[in-house]
Order: C-alpha cells, then sequence, then structure tokens
C-alpha cells in the first residue's frame, strides 16, 4: 500500500506515459515483420512460397497460357516471414515493416473464390500438361 | 418550499457528472494514463440515450427509472435542510428499488449483487445513524439547515467520525476496496447488469446524484464554516481516489467485520470522549 | 360504566360460547363478523370515558378467581403427568406452592382490583380491530382446513380476546397472574390444537416456559408483599423507587421477558407455528406477546432511568439485533416471521424501559403498527400456505407472476418495518432521536448501536424475501390478480389500509391519538405536535412532503410499474456469461450466522441472570 | 442535437475470445493499459454486451463457441460495430479449415471492420477501433441480422425469437 | 535421456502402474493415444523428480472397441487427459464422459486415421 | 438445493481473456459444487500437425496454439524434430533461444502477475505492470519482429540474428526493467491490501501437488521443487544462472510471488547470455525425413509442457502430441474451487494463469 501511494502520488504529477497514437506516429521499429511485398518482375514462379506458407495466404492460380498469377491474402497471412527465407531469388519477395490497414468487408480479398480457382486452374493445367505429354 | 435547494438538486446530475468526470481523469493520471476527457460522462449520457433500448421485462426496467427518480428525492430531502437521518433513511429508500430490480431478473450477477448492495447497507447505515447522532452533540439539532448554520465546527470535535466516514465513503460509492456490489470483475456490475440504453442511463445518472449527495454529508462537517466544508470536500474527494488506486477489493464478510468492527467503535470513542468532556 | 367494562371481557366469551354451539359454518360466520362492530364500538365507548377509572367487582370474584387458579394449576400439573413432561409438572407444582405462601400471606387491600386507563384502552382497541379481524380470517382459513373442528377453533380465538381484555385491565398482581397463566392456557391449547405429536411437544414447551413467567410474577408478588404490603400495579407505581429494592420490578420484568419470547425464551413462540396460522397470527399480533410491552410499560414510570431499566435495554437491544440476525438463517417464511417478532419485541420493550414520554410514545407506536403488520403479513402466510402451497421461501420463488396482490400486501408490511414514512419506522426515528438526546450526558449509546444495527439487518432480511417473491422470468403477457376469497381480501386489505392510511397521518395519530395514552403512562405527553401531515418534534421535524412523496415512491409507483409496458422495446434473455446454463436461483441463507446461534443463546441467558441478579437488585 | 455524433465519443467495449490463440486477446488487453490507453476515446471495456457498442471478436470461431458469439451478439443494442481482430477472427488465419472450425467471424455474423496481423498489434487495434466508430456513426438503429438468416417481409422483428431462429441454422449440422 | 518403456497388455496396465507409482517420486505426465490403423497405441508417460531426463512408459495396445482402464484411482488428476483420449479417438475409457472438446456437429473420432 | 445460486463464470466474463465455462453452485457465494468446461477452444491442431501441414511447418502452426508462451511451443516442437534427426544445433543459437525464451517467461509472468492484481479489484496495479511489461514487449519486438507470435525459432536454430546495437540496446531496456520488476516484486510481496486479500486463498499444498500432478509456478509455490529447465536439457540453462525459487504458502500470494523471483531471475539470465553470447552460426539446414518416435519436455512460463511426436520417414508427421501445462492444472483447480467463496473465483482462477487455448489446442 505504502509503496504504491507513492508511485501513485508521483504518477499524478508527471506526465503520463502514453503515447497518442492517431494524433502522434508510432511507428513500427526496425526489423518488424509486417506486409509481404512481392515483386512480379523477380518472380521465377517456383511456387516454393506457396507450398511452405502456413496458412496457404499465397496463392498461385494458373493462366490459360500457363502462366501464374500471385495472390497475397495479408488478412489471412501470420507474418511468419517462411515464404521470405523459403524464396530462392532475393528481392523477390520482401517484408516490409508496415501493417495492413484494418479495413471493411468490401475490401477483404474473395479468398475462398481464390483457393478455389487456385485448385481448380492447377488441375486444369496439369491435366493439359499430362495430355500434352502424351 | 425550498427554492434554492430545489435547483440545485435539478442540477445535481450536472454537478455529480462533472464529479465523476474529474474522478475519472484523476485515476487515470494516477494510473499514468492520459484518460478520458472531463466531459466523458456526458458523452456516454447522450450515446445512452442514442441506443436502442433492450429490456428484460419492463417492471425491472421500470424499477432502474424508479432508482434515479429516488435517488434524486433523496438529494432534495437531504439538501432541503430537514432533518438529517430522516434524509439518510431516504437513501435507503432510494437503493430499494434498485435492489428489488435487481432481484426482479432471473440472472445470477443481478442478484448476487443485489444482496451485496444490502450488504453494503449492512455495513455503512449503523455508521451514518451515529454519525447523525455525533452532529446532533455538536449542534444541537437534526435539522440541516441549522447544522449548516451552527457556530460549531464537528470536525473539530469529531475527528475520528468524520475519518471513519472518510473510510467508508468507497462503501458507499461502490469504490474499491468496498465495491463488492459491483464488483466488475466478479459480477460485471451487479444490480445494474442487466439494464442497457436509456434505463441503464438512469442507474448511471442517478450515481452522479448519490457523489452529489455523499459529498453533501461530508460539507456538513465544516458546520457552519462553509469554507473549511469545501476544503473537506475537495480533500475527501482526493482522499478517496487514491484509496481507490491503492488498495484490492475486499471480500464481503471484510468489508462488513471493517465497518462494524473497526469504524463503528471509532465513532463510538469519539461520541463517548465527547460526552465525557461535555459533561 | 363497569357494564362496559365487564362487557368487554364478556362479550368474547358468549360470542365465543354462540360460536361453539352453533351448528352451521354461516352462523358462525356471522356471530364473528359481529365481534369486530361490537368490540370496536366498546372500546370507543371506553375511550369516551373519564379515565382512569377504577372497579371494585363483587367479592365473590376474587374468591372465584382464586378458585380458578387452583383449577388452572392442577389442570397444567394434569398435562405435565398427562403427558410426562417433567417441566411442566415441575414447575406447576412450584406455582402451586407459591401461590399457596401468596394467599396466605396477602393482606387485605383496598385499592380496586380492576383498573382502566389510556393504555388498558388502548389496547382494548387493538384487540378489538386486529384481534377479531384475525376471528374472521379464521373462520375462512378453517374452511380449509377442517370445518367440522372449526367451532371450536374460533371460539378458542374469541375466548382469547375476552381473557386479553380481562388481563389489561387488571389491577391486582395475584389477578394479572391468574389471567397471565389463562394466556398460556389459551396458547397452550390453540397450539395443540393440531394433536398431533409435534403440535403436542411445541404445546408443551409454550407452557413450560410460560410457566417461568407465572413464576416470576409470583415472585415478584411474594416480595412485594412482604416488604411494601403492596399487590397492585398503582400502588407499586406509588413507591418511591429511590429507597425501594427493586425485586419485585426485577421479577415482574423477568416474566415480561418471558411472555415476550425473549431470548433464551423464544422458542415456544418458533413452536407456535404448528398450528393453524391464525393462531400465529393471533399471538404474535394483538394477544400474548403484547402483555410483555404492556407490562413493562406499566412498570415504566418506576424502573425509568435504573439500572433495571438499562439492563433491560441491553438485554432486549441484543434480543432486537440477534433474533434479527437468526432471522437471516431461517428459510420457513412463518419462522422468518416468528423471529423479526421477537426482534421486534425487543424494540418495543427497549423503548418501553427508556421511559421517557416520546419512548413511551414510540413505544406505543410500535405496539399499533406491529400488531397490525403482523397480523397482515401471518394473514398472507396463511394464504400462501392455502392457496399456493408454499411454505418456504424457495417456494415462494416468483410468486409475482401468480399472486401480484399477495406480493404487494407483503411487501407493504414488509416494508412497513422498515422504511422511511411508515409508523414503524417513524417510532425508531423517534428512539434515534430520543437516545441522542440523552447521548449528550453520555448514555443510550448502546441502544443507538442496538436500533441501527438491528434495524439495517432487518432491512437485509425483508428485502432478501421481498427480492425472492418478485422475481421474473418476463414480461406479464396480460395483467391478471389473482383471485382471493373475499374474506382473505378484506380482511388483510382493512390492515393494510390502515397500515397505510395511519402512516400518512402518523402526526396527527401520535400528538392526538397515541399521545393522550402517553399522558396516562408517563405524568406528561410527549412533547410533539402536528401541523398538516408535518410531525414536530423538539429536535426535529417531519415534513408532510417528505412522508407523501416516499409514500408516492413507495406504493404508488411500484403497483403502477405492473401495469407499465414499454411496447417499442426488445426483450432479450438475462445475460449468463453468452451460455445457456440451467440456473437454479435461491438467495443467501446466512449460515455462517447459524454458528453463532449458540454463543448468541449463551450471552442472552448471561444477559437474562444480569438483569434478573443487578437488575433486580438481588444482590 | 445530433445525438449520433456522440457514439463515437463513448464506444463502450465487449470482448470475446472465439478460440484465438490469446495473442490478441493480450494485445487489446495492452491497449487499455497505460501505453496506449484506450480510455482516451471514451472507451471502457464493460465486459456486458447490454451495455457495449463494439464487438472485438478474437480468433476463429470454433464449433462450441459460435452459439455463444451469436447470443452475446444479439444481446447487444444496435447501433453496434463488430470488430474482428487478427488474421484469424477475420479470416481463419492458420486454423483454416480445420475440422473444429468455421473460419473468419463473419460466417457467424456481419463484420464491420477487419483487423489484420498475427497477433494485431495495439496500433492496428487502434485503428480499427477508430475506423469502427466512423461505422458507428453511420449506422441505423434497425436490428442487425446475419446473411443467412431470412426474415420474411412485413414481419415484426422479435429479438428472442430471431436469436432462436439463427441458432437454428447454426446448428444445423449438429442434429443430422 | 534415460526412458525404460514397459509393454503390457491392456489390462495389465493399472497393476503395472500401481506397483511403481509413488506420488513423491514419480510425476505423471500424460496418457496418448497413436492410431495405428484398426487399433490404438496407448503411452502412459511418467517422469522422475529431480532427476535429469528419466522416464517411464508403459505401453499398451487398445482396439478401438476394447475399454480402457481409468488410473484415477491412482492418480486423480488423470481423468482429463484419459477423457481427452475417449473423446478424439471416441474410444471407451472407464468413467469418461464424452464431449470434453467435441461438439455434436464436429467430426466423430478425429484423431483417427483415414 | 433451493438455497443455491448457479453462477456462471465464463465463457464470456470480464475477468477472463479467453473462453472457459465454470458453473458455480454456491450457497452464501461459497461454492459447493463446480463444473468445468474448457473446450471451447479446441480447433483439431493436433490433426492439422498430423495431415496438413509439413513437419518444417509445424513450428509455426504450433506456436498459435498459444500465443503467450509461443517460444516454448515452436521450442518444444523444435526440440524434439531435432531430437529425432539428430541435428546438432549451434551454440549460439542456442544461447538466442535461451535469451527469447526468458523473455518471453517474463512478459507472460508479468502479465499474469497483473491480470490476477486487475481481478482482485487492483487495477492500479495493473496498469503499473502493464506498463513495465511494455518494455518487455519492446524488447521482444526489436529481437523477433512481432510482439507475441514470434517465430523465432526454427529447426536447426533461430530464424534471426542478433546484432550489436541490438544488444545494447537491450542491455538499456533491462537495466530499467529490472529496477521496475524489483519494485514490482516488492509490491506483490509487501502490498497490504494483497496479502488481506490473498493470503491463505487457494491454497495448494505440498501433498496435493503432487497427488495432482500439479507443473509450474503453481506446483513452486506449494513447495514442490519441479522445474523442466532443471529437469531436462534442452537448453544450456544451467550455464547461463538459473536458479530454482520455491516457496511454502501455495496459495494466489506465493504463486504470484514465486513468478515475481522468476521474472528476476529471467532478468539475471538475460542478462549473462547476452555477456556470454558466442560467436557463430545461428542455424543450420535441417534435410531428409523424420522418422521414430521421440518425446520432449519443456519448461514454459505456465509449467511443464510436453511434446510428443511420431515419424514414419514423410513430410507429414504421423503424430503429434501436446501436452500443456494449463491442461496438468484443470483437475487440481477444479479440486480447489470447493468451498471458496466466489469473490476469490476470478483470482484464483488468474493466478493459475490458465492458457485454455493450450488445453483445447
Amino acid at each position: 500500500m505504502k509503496e504504491m501511494l507513492k508511485a501513485t502520488i508521483k504518477n499524478l504529477f508527471s506526465k503520463p506515459v502514453t503515447v497518442k497514437y492517431p494524433e502522434e506516429p508510432s511507428p513500427p521499429p526496425i526489423g518488424y515483420r509486417g506486409l509481404i511485398v512481392y515483386d512480379e518482375s523477380l518472380c521465377i514462379f517456383c511456387t516454393k512460397c506457396e507450398m511452405v506458407c502456413p496458412p496457404g495466404a499465397i496463392k498461385f492460380t494458373y493462366k490459360d497460357n500457363g502462366k501464374k498469377e500471385f495472390h497475397y491474402n495479408p488478412y489471412l497471412c501470420i507474418y511468419c516471414g517462411e515464404c521470405v527465407r523459403a524464396c530462392p531469388k532475393p528481392g523477390c519477395l520482401t517484408q516490409v515493416e508496415n501493417t495492413a490497414e484494418p479495413a471493411v468487408a468490401q475490401d477483404i480479398p474473395e479468398w475462398n473464390l481464390i483457393e478455389r480457382k487456385a485448385e481448380e486452374s492447377k488441375r486444369k493445367f496439369l491435366a493439359e500438361r499430362a495430355k500434352r505429354k502424351k | 418550499m425550498n427554492w434554492e435547494a430545489l435547483v440545485f438538486t435539478l442540477f445535481s446530475p450536472v454537478i455529480g457528472g462533472f464529479i465523476y468526470g474529474l474522478e475519472r481523469v484523476v485515476r487515470a493520471r494516477m494510473q499514468g494514463r492520459v484518460g478520458p476527457p472531463v466531459l466523458q460522462p456526458f458523452y456516454d449520457f447522450l450515446k445512452l440515450m442514442d441506443k436502442r433500448s433492450i429490456v428484460i421485462h419492463s417492471f425491472h426496467a421500470f424499477m432502474g427509472i424508479m432508482y434515479l427518480v429516488g435517488t434524486w428525492f433523496s438529494l432534495y430531502v437531504l439538501l432541503s435542510g430537514g432533518d438529517l437521518l430522516i434524509a439518510i433513511f431516504f437513501h435507503v429508500l432510494s437503493l430499494a428499488f434498485l435492489v428489488v430490480g435487481g432481484f426482479s431478473v432471473r440472472s445470477p450477477y443481478s442478484i448476487l449483487g443485489a444482496m451485496r448492495e444490502l450488504l453494503h447497507m449492512v455495513a455503512y447505515e449503523p455508521l451514518y445513524v451515529l454519525t447523525a447522532a455525533g452532529l446532533y452533540l455538536v449542534t444541537g439539532t437534526f435539522q440541516i439547515s441549522e447544522i449548516l448554520n451552527s457556530n460549531e465546527v464537528p470536525l473539530f470535535v469529531l475527528p475520528l467520525v468524520f475519518v471513519s466516514i472518510l473510510l467508508s465513503l468507497p462503501t458507499l460509492l461502490k469504490k474499491s476496496p468496498f465495491d463488492i456490489a459491483e464488483a466488475h470483475q466478479e459480477i460485471i456490475g451487479g444490480p445494474e447488469i442487466e439494464y442497457s440504453g436509456k434505463f441503464y442511463e438512469a442507474v448511471y445518472t442517478a450515481k452522479w446524484i448519490e457523489y452529489v449527495y455523499v459529498f453533501f454529508l461530508i460539507f456538513l462537517f465544516g458546520g457552519g464554516n462553509h469554507l473549511l466544508g469545501a476544503f473537506l470536500v475537495l480533500f475527501a474527494f482526493f482522499f478517496f481516489n487514491l484509496l481507490d488506486n491503492v488498495t484490492a477489493r475486499v471480500n464481503f464478510r471484510q468489508m462488513v467485520a471493517f465497518h462494524w468492527y473497526v469504524l463503528i467503535p471509532l465513532v463510538v470513542i469519539n461520541l463517548m470522549l465527547l460526552a465525557l468532556w461535555r459533561g | 360504566m363497569e357494564k362496559v367494562i365487564y362487557s368487554l371481557f364478556l362479550l368474547p366469551w358468549l360470542l365465543a360460547l354462540l360460536v361453539f354451539v352453533s351448528p352451521f359454518h354461516r352462523l358462525r360466520q356471522l356471530i364473528t363478523f359481529l365481534s369486530f362492530p361490537i368490540l370496536t364500538y366498546l372500546s370507543f365507548k371506553v375511550w369516551n370515558l373519564k379515565l382512569p377509572l377504577f372497579i371494585t367487582p363483587p367479592e365473590w370474584v376474587n374468591l372465584a378467581v382464586t378458585l380458578f387458579d387452583y383449577g388452572l394449576l392442577l389442570y397444567f400439573l394434569y398435562q405435565g403427568i398427562k403427558f410426562r413432561n417433567f417441566l411442566v409438572s415441575v414447575l406447576a407444582a412450584a406455582q402451586l406452592f407459591l401461590l399457596s405462601w401468596v394467599l396466605l400471606i396477602i393482606p387485605h387491600g383496598e385499592t380496586p382490583p380492576i383498573y382502566v386507563d389510556g393504555l388498558t384502552t388502548f389496547m382494548y382497541f387493538i384487540v378489538a380491530t386486529v384481534g377479531s379481524l384475525i376471528c374472521i380470517y379464521a373462520t375462512k382459513y378453517m374452511e380449509q382446513e377442517d370445518l367440522d373442528r372449526e367451532n371450536r377453533f374460533v371460539a378458542a380465538l374469541l375466548w382469547f380476546l375476552g381473557v386479553m381484555n380481562f388481563a389489561v385491565s387488571v389491577n391486582n398482581v395475584e389477578w394479572f397472574f391468574a389471567l397471565f397463566e389463562t394466556t398460556t392456557l389459551a396458547s397452550y391449547v390453540l397450539i395443540r390444537f393440531r394433536w398431533d405429536s409435534v403440535s403436542i411437544s411445541n404445546a408443551l414447551q409454550a407452557l413450560w416456559m410460560n410457566q417461568i413467567g407465572g413464576i416470576a410474577i409470583l415472585l415478584a408478588l411474594l416480595f412485594g408483599i412482604k416488604y411494601y404490603s403492596v399487590y397492585s400495579f398503582t400502588d407499586i407505581l406509588k413507591v418511591n423507587p429511590a429507597v425501594t429494592s427493586m425485586i419485585p420490578l426485577g421479577f415482574l420484568a423477568i416474566a415480561a421477558l418471558v411472555k415476550g419470547a425473549q431470548m433464551p425464551f423464544h422458542r415456544w413462540l418458533l413452536g407456535a407455528m404448528v398450528a393453524p396460522t391464525p393462531v400465529s397470527a393471533i399471538l404474535h399480533s394483538a394477544t400474548m406477546v403484547k402483555i410483555a410491552p404492556y407490562l413493562i410499560l406499566r412498570l415504566s414510570p418506576v424502573i425509568k432511568g435504573t439500572l433495571l431499566a438499562k439492563l433491560l435495554i441491553v438485554t432486549t437491544g441484543f434480543v432486537f439485533v440477534s433474533a434479527g440476525l437468526l432471522a437471516l438463517t431461517q428459510d420457513n417464511f412463518k419462522k422468518i416471521l416468528a423471529y423479526s417478532t421477537i426482534s421486534l419485541l425487543g424494540l418495543m420493550m427497549l423503548t418501553a424501559s427508556m421511559g421517557s414520554p416520546t419512548a413511551v410514545l414510540a413505544s406505543l407506536l410500535l405496539i399499533l403498527f406491529h400488531a397490525v403488520v403482523k397480523a397482515l403479513l401471518f394473514m398472507e402466510a396463511g394464504v400462501i400456505e392455502k392457496l399456493f402451497k408454499a411454505k418456504y421461501i424457495e417456494e415462494i420463488r416468483r410468486l409475482v407472476e401468480k399472486a401480484p396482490i399477495t406480493v404487494v400486501f407483503i411487501s407493504i408490511g414488509f416494508m412497513s418495518m422498515t422504511i422511511v414514512p411508515y409508523g414503524i419506522f417513524m417510532a425508531k426515528w423517534l428512539t434515534l432521536e430520543e437516545a441522542s438526546n440523552f447521548l449528550s450526558h453520555g448514555a443510550y449509546v448502546g441502544s443507538i448501536i442496538f436500533i441501527a444495527t438491528g434495524s439495517v439487518i432487518l432491512t437485509l432480511l425483508y428485502f432478501k424475501v421481498i427480492g425472492v417473491m418478485t422475481r421474473k422470468r418476463g414480461e406479464f403477457m396480460r395483467f391478471k390478480l389473482e383471485k382471493l376469497p373475499f374474506i382473505y381480501l378484506s380482511t388483510a386489505g382493512l390492515l393494510a389500509l390502515f397500515t397505510i392510511v395511519g402512516s400518512i397521518f402518523i402526526a396527527h395519530l401520535s400528538a392526538d391519538f397515541v399521545n393522550a395514552v402517553v399522558a396516562s403512562i408517563s405524568s406528561s405527553p410527549a412533547p410533539v405536535k402536528a401541523s398538516g401531515l408535518t410531525l414536530i418534534t423538539p429536535l426535529s421535524e417531519v415534513y408532510g412532503w417528505q412522508i407523501i412523496g416516499a409514500f408516492i415512491l413507495l406504493l404508488i409507483v411500484p403497483i403502477f410499474a405492473y401495469f407499465v409496458h414499454f411496447p417499442e422495446v426488445d426483450r432479450v434473455y438475462e445475460y449468463t456469461c453468452g451460455e445457456r446454463v440451467e440456473t437454479t436461483l435461491g438467495t443467501y441463507n446466512f449460515f455462517c450466522v447459524s454458528q453463532v446461534e449458540p454463543l448468541i443463546e449463551t450471552a442472552a441467558v448471561a444477559l437474562f441472570i444480569i438483569t434478573l441478579v443487578l437488575g433486580g437488585g438481588l444482590i | 442535437m445530433e445525438l449520433k455524433k456522440f457514439r463515437k465519443k463513448s464506444p463502450w467495449i465487449l470482448h470475446y475470445n472465439t478460440g484465438s490463440c490469446n495473442g490478441c486477446d493480450i494485445e487489446i488487453l495492452a491497449c487499455l493499459a497505460p501505453k496506449y490507453d484506450l480510455e482516451r476515446f471514451g472507451i471502457l471495456n464493460r465486459g456486458n454486451p447490454k451495455q457495449s457498442d463494439i464487438l472485438l471478436v478474437t480468433g476463429p470461431v470454433t464449433k462450441r463457441a459460435k452459439e455463444r458469439l451469436l447470443r452475446l451478439y444479439f444481446e447487444m443494442p444496435e447501433p453496434k460495430v463488430v470488430v474482428a481482430v487478427g488474421a484469424c477472427a477475420c479470416t481463419g488465419g492458420v486454423f483454416r479449415h480445420m475440422y473444429n472450425v468455421e473460419n473468419g467471424v463473419d460466417s457467424i455474423i456481419p463484420v464491420d471492420v477487419y483487423v489484420p496481423g498475427c497477433a494485431a498489434r495495439p496500433e492496428s487495434i487502434i485503428d480499427g477501433v477508430v475506423k469502427a466508430l466512423e461505422i458507428l456513426e453511420k449506422k441505423k438503429k434497425e436490428i442487425e441480422l446475419p446473411p443467412y438468416c431470412k426474415v420474411p417481409e412485413g414481419e415484426k422483428l422479435n429479438r428472442r425469437k430471431l436469436l432462436e431462429r439463427c441458432l437454428e441454422v447454426i446448428n444445423a449440422g449438429r442434429r443430422s | 535421456m534415460r526412458v525404460e518403456e514397459v509393454k503390457v497388455p491392456l489390462r495389465e496396465v493399472r497393476r503395472t502402474i500401481k506397483e511403481f507409482y509413488d506420488p513423491n517420486v514419480w510425476h505423471f505426465i500424460t496418457v496418448n493415444g497413436t492410431d495405428l490403423g484398426g487399433k490404438v497405441e496407448l503411452k502412459w508417460f511418467f517422469c522422475k523428480y529431480g532427476e535429469k531426463e528419466t522416464f517411464k512408459v508403459v505401453t499398451a495396445e487398445a482396439g478401438y472397441d476394447d475399454e480402457i482402464p481409468t488410473i484415477t484411482y491412482l492418480i486423480p488428476s488423470a481423468w482429463i487427459a484419459e477423457w481427452e483420449l475417449a473423446d478424439l479417438f471416441d474410444l471407451k475409457v472407464e468413467g469418461a464422459k464424452k464431449g470434453l472438446f467435441l461438439d455434436p456437429d464436429s467430426p466423430k473420432a478425429p484423431l483417427r486415421r483415414g | 438445493m433451493g438455497k443455491r445460486i448457479t453462477v456462471p463464470f465464463g465463457s464470456q466474463h470480464v475477468a477472463l481473456p479467453e473462453p472457459v465455462r465454470f458453473v458455480f453452485q454456491t450457497e452464501n457465494e461459497r461454492i459447493v459444487d463446480v463444473e468445468v468446461d474448457v473446450g471451447y477452444v479446441h480447433r483439431g491442431i493436433e490433426k492439422a500437425c498430423s495431415t496438413r501441414f509439413k513437419y518444417m511447418q509445424v513450428g509455426y502452426v504450433v506456436a498459435r496454439v498459444c500465443g503467450l508462451c509461443a517460444i516454448s511451443h515452436t521450442l518444444g516442437y523444435v526440440t524434439a524434430i531435432e531430437r529425432l534427426m539428430e541435428v546438432e544445433v549451434p551454440k549460439r543459437a542456442l544461447y538466442l533461444r535461451v535469451l527469447v525464451s526468458e523473455l518471453d517467461r517474463i512478459h507472460s509472468h508479468l502479465l499474469a502477475m497483473g491480470h490476477t492484481a486487475e481481478v482482485a479489484g487492483y487495477e492500479n496495479l495493473f496498469m503499473q505492470t502493464f506498463r513495465y511489461r511494455e518494455s518487455v514487449m519492446e524488447l521482444l519486438e526489436l529481437i523477433t519482429g512481432n510482439r507475441v507470435q514470434f517465430d523465432y525459432v526454427c529447426p536447426g536454430g533461430v530464424n534471426r540474428d542478433m546484432t550489436t546495437e541490438l544488444e545494447k540496446e537491450i542491455r538499456k531496456k533491462l537495466k530499467e526493467l529490472e529496477e521496475k520488476c524489483l519494485w514490482l516484486k516488492d509490491v506483490f510481496e509487501n502490498d497490504f491490501s494483497l496479502n488481506l486479500r490473498w493470503k491463505g486463498v487457494g491454497v495448494v499444498t505440498k501433498e496435493m501437488a503432487k497427488e495432482m500432478n500439479v507443473v509450474g509456478p503453481p506446483a513452486r509455490a506449494a513447495g514442490l521443487e519441479t522445474d523442466v529447465r532443471a529437469e531436462f536439457n534442452y537448453l544450456p540453462f544451467e550455464e547461463v544462472g538459473f536458479k530454482l525459487i520455491t516457496r511454502r504458502g501455495g496459495d494466489i500470494y506465493d504463486r504470484n510471488l514465486v513468478r515475481a523471483e522468476e521474472v528476476i531471475n529471467s532478468i539475471e539470465m538475460v542478462k549473462n547470455v547476452l555477456d556470454g553470447l558466442p560467436e557463430g552460426e545461428i542455424k543450420v539446414p535441417v534435410k531428409g525425413l523424420p522418422e521414430g518416435e521421440t518425446f520432449v519436455r519443456v519448461e514454459a512460463p505456465r509449467g511443464e509442457l510436453f511434446y510428443y511426436i511420431k515419424g514414419t520417414k514423410k513430410m507429414v508427421l504421423d503424430r503429434v502430441r501436446i501436452r500443456v501445462p494449463t491442461f496438468a492444472n484443470i483437475p487440481v483447480m477444479k479440486k480447489l474451487f470447493i468451498g471458496m467463496d466466489y469473490s476469490d473465483v476470478p483470482a484464483t482462477v488468474i493466478s493459475f494463469d490458465p492458457c485454455l487455448s493450450c488445453t483445447a489446442r
């Protein structure tokens, strides 16, 4: 009680420790594991990142011409950085310090759709390739 | 009709709201935080006005409103300068509505809270009655208006009584360490848990009025010296905020025991010494 | 003039006889109905007589009373032997011995044995109104219990009223002993009414405990005759207390404590609840236990300010608090009421022993309102027992859904014992202020603590019960009152109405009516005045608008609350952490208090002995 | 006076964990602590749905928690907003498609704001709450319903019945 | 790591544990089930207080329909682990109630293979 | 029966950060019966670890079993997989693991202490504890890049290295932290109202602790000398000055004091780690497929964490079994409640620092 009394009175007459966040900036520290940034120009489409991603926040959909398209869902990502470590091409996937913005329902990627599409297109692509090989 | 008192009573929610807002700021500062703006209680009030109301049943909701009316009325009884004992017992009357309202729903928290509210009453009521007796001893009257005009200063003669009233302030206002009736972490507000929207607003505002009620009781200790009374109120305000911040909640057995075995004997000792000295 | 008084004793007996012999239920009801207007009229007539009034009955009455005494005690002895109850027979034998001794040494006095003053008339009024209302209620109650033996039951009740009227108007202590023992007999007969083993053992318990009171009276009589040759109340009052020994007064006070079921002699009153509910109603409200405060009030001018009075304050104050505490542990509705009676009797005797005019006024107000309210509450207890088959407070859960009128009556009863504008509260308030007044001399701080803690404990108790009753599951779909039999409704309604009207006009009631009684007990009336509804005491005043405002809040609004309906508001379930759990919602039973029950009883015994030994001046 | 603007100034929060890993929960606690101090915005952690305006949900909705979540949602008076805190609450996160999980919160109740992160930073939570406040100001006072709960035209809404109906829908798999 | 593994038939488990278990020496860790397809391998893990890496493992195999003996007589705190086993493998364990973790609409016996 | 009042405590309750349900039957607020439901957070992680995730991913998944002891879960799993595949982890990585695991312990213990104060109605102490906890969180954020889910440890080593600037920063903050933690320990030890409220409440005796197999700080507060850090060689704790802390009382007060003392010991250990941090690699590659079975005990902040893994030469493990400390402590909690005051319940529950998310997985 005595110790707390001292501390309480001290707090009353000293400046609060609160960071007034929305008014004052409170940036993440250096090395914070934030968003994954993808650079398509460097990508070799090895899909290693898709394979290692635990929640499946990275998906590649196959276009008809065999090209792959990168999809990333920051609202599913757990920001572990495993994809960055798995990426064989340095600089293709990088983890920046910024976090994703809170979003309303319209801004969330339709991830169920993308998942289904990725799976379907992959199956289609593989089937076609197998046919071609035959 | 005592117009002054009536006006003061009508404006008491505003005053009480300010006190509550100030309290929240002071508490936040004591914890090293910034805290809400001073007008926060009024924002809450206005927001609650805007909410869609939901109730368990009408009787319960109505009792919430009656608690506000009852508290308001009991404040007027106190301020209009009538009998002090009657005013203290009127407070029991207003609490009765909260308690019956709390009992009238089939929610365990509400029922526990109402029961604990009664235990609060068991703890502080004898103390306040004895205090009234003490004030009578000093000033020779039970009429509040005459106490406020007397030449005596009750504080100087009744220091132990004042101390015990100060220590039991948290019981009436339900602050730590004696906030068992609305123990937020145990029963989530106790009897007020099932109120919402406008009906909760009534209960919320009634609490502000209680602030005024309690601080007026403190003010009486200044007797005819109103400046001292105001200082006492200010002191009491900081004191119970400090107490709130440096103590954990006790359980109801400890609370009743503390009031009955420590505070009441203190008051009695003071009264006996006074009687001896006077006699 | 005498005839009016005699008829007050004899009419109830006559009515009792008529009820006993009349063959039809309706006829019996009609006769019982008659008792209410007749007795009230007669009491009113006595009130208008020139008081106080001394009456000397013919000489043969004295002999008859003595013979009756012997007969009664022999009957007790016979009962003791018949049921093999050692205590009853030994106590009866002891009384026979003491009575014979008393009769041997009793001198021939000139003081008339019947004395009617304001206090007596006040008791007449209570017996006439409350007592006969209970009798009327009993006719209906027995319809549902046991119609064959209704005539005995109602006749016994009516007879009891006559006995009570007689008891409060005697002056001769020997006669008083006879009537005291007659009330004991009446209670014995009534408690035994159901004739099962529990009833009989409880009746015997009541018998032996009350006989201790009889012994105390006889001892008082012996000492009184031996030392001062007085055996009338009026003569005792004339004795100068400063020079007398307090022994007779001490014994009389003990008799009052026993009759008033003060701890440790409280068990007989609790045991009385095995009988049909009107018995409890009549024992707790108008008759029997009211003899206790009556006796103390009779003695209060002499014992005022003595050590005996102070010890009585401590004893009864202790009972006031501890009986309230023990009531918390009970879960039988009637037991709760019984404990609260014990508790409030303590308060009545406490105020009576303070003895100043204001305190006597408070005591009288307490007697009046307690009689009315307890009768009301016991009637309602009978109603919920008969109509809703509920005895325990767990069983009256959510009663408000089934029986709003009953709940309102019970709530009025409960609130009137604790909350602001009601008569009983006013009496407490008067006492508190009076005690504070004494406090400036350093005295009576104990009584303030007792009253404050005791009343707050009673508040806790009553609100606990009200809370159980008013619990509801949901909204009233449509407003529906329960169908109460007319007699239940009218008797209880009359009592409730009196409680409310009496409390609203408390100023006039106390200043104009009760104060006259106070004047006849103490030498001067209490310094209270009434102006409008405002009650003015020397220290302070309670305004009419406060009383009216509190009544509006307390009564009109909660009743109104049943009709209030917020139509546009959503209904939700109670918050139970998002779960749907099976909840049993009882209430607290405070068993931790029952652990100290032996302690409380030991303390009560000790206080009893101290009162007798120190207060009675046995040393 | 426009009362709507005061909604923003005193939002009281209710926090429910539907199966999260505690990471986001302790970040919410940290938000209440001195460093971030949500009370600056007038936010109180009421812990009582009947007096709350913002429902903070963390974690993927497990099968056992979904009923409770719906109950709490229906006990909150409108206007109210729901904030899903953390990746799991938004979409299911790493627990997506596990056998006892119904993925994101929006499969049970309508969600207004999604706060990403594993675990969400206090700053993100504050951002989310501030965003929720803007939405709260614009909300109507009608009863909000989950998308799967269909009410025929013109039917008078009864909160308890609606709750029972929604519970029936989400527990449909339970009976079969 | 010193591990003493005792392989016993299912009905011998309780006797085996009773023989050596002393609450002052042994700390009961948990009972674990591993699905082997058609039957479940059960392991009761114990370790010694105050000693480095000393374990005792009681192993038994149980079919899906066998009743598994409870050891709550010896180790009162084991009920929760046993209930979990009963729940997640849908096994019959003496005195265990179903529904510790699983709800009526969760898949039955999720930890069984296939 | 009619006198009883049923009090549900949870699943949503303001004193609980996570869903667990206790249904108490109380008489005069004294508990006569209790019913526990811990299955709210069951998500099926064990199943998912043996079907959906490859063994290299499992470390990130099990971290999400519990956000508070994230590092312990990963550590347990990673130690098990390293033992199974016989990987020699570099010394520097081991030291860094000790560093993060101890910092994690500090933040978890401070959380538990603060939260216990909060539910005992001591709001200010909660605020102060959380205020100082923030500096640990900042440290962890600096080292690992996230405040809660560290994802720091991976099979074969750790994911991030420590730089010298970082080291300096850590030392600076640690010094401040130590001062504050000593102050906090002082408060928790000597505060009058905490003593009044907590002493003799929720007592787990030593016999009870042994009989009910209690683990972690509650067991150590009861005087049972059990600490996996001393009983299992998964990290070099002895080298950095680990002390086994026990107390005798076994009540809430002692549980918190054990935590407070462990916090101070942990700070000491972190300092020693920084002093003796060896140079070298932080990670060795893990190749191959796991085969066989092994089990590992790890001391999480809440007590003994047990991992059992079984591989059958596939990318996906055959069985991952997690026995968490709270799971072991729930039986004793249930037993403890009988006869307790309802007003002491929140503090007792929180003083065990339950992690239901671990328990149900």
